[in-house]
């Protein structure tokens, strides 16, 4: 994928956590807000690798997760803001997406859980003999989930073609993770065995580079293998509703990082190659501008809905427990 | 010695769906041979992984069964199984369907203390949309089993550990095939016409005992076994509790917010059993003793049925 | 704005109890240089060793305070407090205590979908001798923490998100102080004849406002906050009940296996209501999404509450 | 602690453990029994050197953990066979037992869960200043728990004096361990930066002494650290009641360390000391026969305590939830 594709595709991101900020300080956003501000090269450079038949596998700041997966940016906008055409119908919200036919499995809440469910898509993969890799991401904080650690033992030991991809920004919530964690993710999972590659987390052709090396090892059988992109997120870890989101890292991080912005230096980049990225931004701009009204515009969830797809087979009532309601 | 009905059920399923998975820390004997490593797999103690991972087969095509040995882990294991697997048919607006079916054993006769003799049902029933299957026998348990192997969404079926024990062939079952057995449908395994003693998993057999203890003083009780315990079948126990004067439900789990107190509730509002005909026969609400002395103390027996089933029907008119 | 309560009888306790352990995902701004983080420990996100360090800090004398955040991340830590927090003092025929406190918000408002919305009351009361207290007011939060604070078995508070918001104390809260609150009291917190309210948590709010709504209708509703689910004030709230012609049990669970059904059971069987009197209302049988439109169909509201208590008055003589 | 000591106590562990499998085969063992058989050096080597006032934390397999510690096994063969004098009047049996006036804090069923409890108790030494460590026991199977990971993740990142012995048997009830782990015990540990000596779990002295240098890096504050002996289990996983156990091993496997069985080498070495060893195994037989007899005179379990020691807290009746019944 060239440079621009992957620079369109962040930029589609950025303009989509940004508005949805915007609506989320209108209070529009009935739910919490996990931005994938910062992040974006990372997702666009991870996935821009994988074949449309191997399937990615998220965490709850997933929006980046979906858009370069595929996911379409106006039901997954109606399904954050409560609107008919959701990309779950309503009943996921942002945190725990997904969307099938573009080959996005899922983006679990629970740190660390999405671990294992990758693993157990890259088992059927490796069963099946199919030569296909499994995608999937997480936060520097999931490693000290004792279920990654647990998937990852039984990955090296079933070889399975199972690409981590790490988003190490060095926090997990208000928490700096070396406060809490004694290793670098790199140097963690070295230690486990699992074979690292490290990248710019801001630079998307270095990401995606770096990640077509480790989707190689994995479609080849060597799997697991990981890449560990260092970024940092460059608003905070999450917003609710329309509460404004506390301070909680030091003002000068802040602000160095600001300089390494993913899309600043992709688009420097671009240029120097002698394309102009704004009107790049600015379609994406607009495409977000298109899907904000749409679903502003659209009713809500429609409720008729509400219970279904809990199971498929026929005893809901059976199942109530509430029969004197 | 032939072989285990359990067995038969599975394996014929391993034979009949070719890609449906088995997940377990401990193996079953030939298995691996002849179904090869990647469909009867041996996992490391993780059970937290190794349910995340029957998720993410069966969300992707491959019904599983994770074993998970006893039900006494399942309580490293319950994030995937509350989070994850009931949940993604309802958080994708039904994208998804995951057919995954967890084994686990609770207890009887091992004696091996309360870390480990777990009676998890009535938690369970808490779980929005879980199967959760309580056999009371050899035959139950396969019956229920060959179920939950065509079943499309998240089952537990919690074993008594009885039907394993050299022997488990020699027992009379009180299903007399293990053909599929519904879910939801509780069934009458045997005929009374003054009580009704209801049972689940290991107090069914409890309450078959107490029937013959109660015919010997000339009372009439009519068993019946719950089989699920969700789905509950409410109206068919009601029903049947109809036609008798009292009933006695009877569970070796706590009292508190349990199974037997949820029907028992059913029973009255339904009109099916007067509040004074009602009795529940719960455990003491205490751990489970390794000693079988001090089990005895605690968990709910025969006697006990019989003796509340007695005291229920005390001064209670025939209909 | 002034202190959360919560933090006042925290710190008290801090203050009070120089041993007492604070351990949590997240901080508590200034705690560490207060208290050392020795005493406010911040953790990685690993929840079961969290929980299980919190274990052996309080069965070697040192009250522990586990911080799960929120209650979905229970899932994930269940082992350490259904096979060893609530066992040892068992186990060990009373040779050790295990003073630990765990904290973990439920839902509310925050819309987050059903993997991060859980009230899981009604299955950790099936926890034989574990504390489930369920405050349901910025005041009752307080209060029963600080009795939490003092006790000296395990506790879990599952705290409504609701009392942390901006704008909490703003609120006029149902409990005048936030003085210790004894666990297994049941609460009246609002006077009426006709008609009994019982809510436990979020559900208590509604109950109030539906005793609203009924007043305009001529109806008199009294209401009760159950404070904790276990111990459950089984007899206070039926004393209460029976003054009333009817009660309607609200809970935001499910229904299956619950307290509300467990309740239900006992003020029929005590006599204190009649089965055409009772009505329970409860969450739909289904996991709780994230959108507020589709959390008005599964969830009980303040209107539902109202209607039930009208049909359940409906042709009830006054006594 | 001299060798005739260290291998009294061997003795009276292998003792114990034959006379309660001679029991369980007669169907006076209500329970399960995991036998110490075969790893009695671990258990004695490393408790060995631990001062009075420092706690030890076991696994399932315990009865060798115990009686190290200090444990009678008059109290301790009563609570398996349901006796009245058990030493935790009943309610434990043969998994979890404890024996607080011994410092031997608890053993826990749950594979893997002893470990964050004694990381508790360790924070608990480490925030009191006291320079004690904590000795705690697992197998080499509870290294695939997470929660293991998740608390050398924290004693690591705290410094906690958590002397951990690594009971390496190469099996994990059925399953040989590299059958389902892709590292072996000491990697594994050195690749999470654990400080680990390795030691034959078969030499009491030599298990004695890597674990003196365990614990001195704990006591100094240098800790975590871990020992893994490698030993073996001369008779199986466990027995249930009277059923006779499978034999799930090569033939051969059993053999070859029946050749090293701890007992016969410290015996052995006694001798080549000038130390006649059969008296003190005559003893130990001698002391557990009269134990035996003793227990088996007993009357059972008294009831009066079923239902006390639930909580302390005077509720027990409303927490009944039975009050139907
Ligand atoms: C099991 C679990 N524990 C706690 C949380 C609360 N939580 C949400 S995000 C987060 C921090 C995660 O940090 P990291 O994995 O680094 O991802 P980042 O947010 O930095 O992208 C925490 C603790 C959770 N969602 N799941
Ligand atoms: C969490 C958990 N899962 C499974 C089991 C069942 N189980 C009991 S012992 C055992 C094997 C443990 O092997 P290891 O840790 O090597 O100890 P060993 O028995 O060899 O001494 C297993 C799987 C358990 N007790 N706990
Ligand atoms: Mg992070
Ligand atoms: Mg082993």
């Amino acid at each position: 994928m060239d440079l621009s594709e992957l620079y369109a595709q962040m930029c589609l991101i950025r303009a989509f956590e940004e508005a949805l900020l915007e609506v989320a300080a209108r209070g529009e956003v009935p739910g919490v807000v996990h931005p994938y501000t910062g992040h974006e090269a990372v997702a666009v450079g991870a996935v821009a690798g994988r074949r449309p038949d191997e399937w990615v596998v998220g965490y709850y700041r997933c929006h980046g997760h979906a858009i370069a997966s595929g996911s379409p940016i106006g039901p997954l906008l109606r399904e954050m803001l409560d609107r008919a055409g959701g990309i779950c119908g309503g009943k996921s919200g942002s945190m725990q997406i997904c969307d099938r036919d573009r080959r996005f499995l899922l983006a679990s809440s629970i740190v660390g859980s999405q671990l294992p469910i990758a693993a157990g898509v890259a088992f059927g993969e490796r069963a099946a003999g199919s030569g296909r890799a499994v995608v999937v991401f997480c936060g520097d904080g999931a490693l000290g989930a004792g279920v990654a650690y647990e998937t990852l033992m039984i990955a090296r030991q079933k070889g399975l073609p199972l690409a981590l991809v790490c988003e190490d920004n060095g926090w997990q919530d208000r928490n700096p993770s070396p406060a809490v964690m004694p290793m670098k993710p790199a140097e963690l999972l070295r230690g486990l065995g699992v074979e690292v590659t490290e990248a710019d987390g801001n630079d998307v052709e270095q990401v995606a580079s770096a990640m077509s090396g480790v989707l190689d090892v994995c479609r080849a059988g060597g799997g697991p293998a990981a890449l560990v992109a260092r970024t940092y997120l460059r608003d905070f870890h999450s917003q609710l509703r329309n509460f404004v989101p506390a301070a909680y890292r030091p003002a000068d991080q802040v602000e160095r990082w600001k300089a390494k912005d993913p899309l600043l230096r992709a688009g420097q980049r671009l240029r120097s190659l002698g394309t102009d990225p704004q009107p790049v931004l600015d379609a994406a701009s607009a495409a977000v501008a298109e899907a904000v009204r749409g679903a502003l515009a659209a009713p809500p969830t429609p409720v008729d809905t509400a219970l279904s797809s809990v199971t498929v087979a026929p005893f809901g009532a059976a199942l109530a427990g509430s029969d004197v309601r | 010695m032939s072989q285990h009905p359990i067995n038969v059920v599975f394996e014929r399923a391993m034979d009949e769906q070719p890609e449906l998975t088995y997940l377990a820390t401990t193996r079953v004997a030939g298995w691996e041979r002849t179904y090869g490593a990647d469909r009867s797999v041996c996992m490391p103690i993780s059970e937290n992984a190794m349910m995340g991972i029957g998720v993410g087969l069966a969300m992707t095509g491959r019904r599983t069964v994770v074993d998970l040995a006893r039900a006494a882990f399942l309580f490293t294991a319950m994030d995937p199984l509350v989070n994850q697997a009931t949940k993604w048919r309802y958080l994708s607006d039904g994208q998804y369907s995951v057919p995954l079916l967890v084994l686990a054993i609770t207890r009887c006769g091992e004696n091996s203390g309360s870390q480990h003799e777990h009676v998890p049902h009535s938690m369970l029933c808490q779980v929005p949309g879980l199967v959760v299957a309580v056999p009371s026998s050899v035959n139950s348990a396969a019956g229920l089993m060959a179920t939950a192997l065509n079943h499309p969404d998240p089952v537990v079926i919690l074993e008594t550990s009885r039907i394993f024990f050299p022997g488990w062939d020699t027992a009379t079952d009180i299903e007399p095939t293990f053909d599929p057995i519904p879910f939801g449908l509780a069934h009458r395994v045997r005929e009374g016409t003054d009580v009704t003693l209801v049972g689940i998993g290991n107090t069914v057999t409890d309450c078959l005992t107490a029937a013959d203890q109660l015919a010997q003083r000339g009372i009439s009780a009519q068993v019946v076994d719950l089989r699920t315990a969700a789905p509950l079948d409410r109206d068919g126990v009601a029903l049947l509790a109809s036609t008798t004067r009292a009933a006695v439900l009877v569970d070796e789990a706590i009292g508190a917010c349990s199974l037997m107190n949820d029907l028992g509730l059913h029973l009255l509002t339904s009109g099916a059993v007067e509040p004074v005909g009602l009795r529940v026969v719960a455990s003491d609400p205490c751990p489970i003793p390794a000693s079988p002395t001090l089990q005895a103390v605690v968990l709910p027996s025969a006697a006990d049925v019989a003796e509340a089933a007695a005291d229920a029907l005390d001064g209670r008119p025939a209909r």
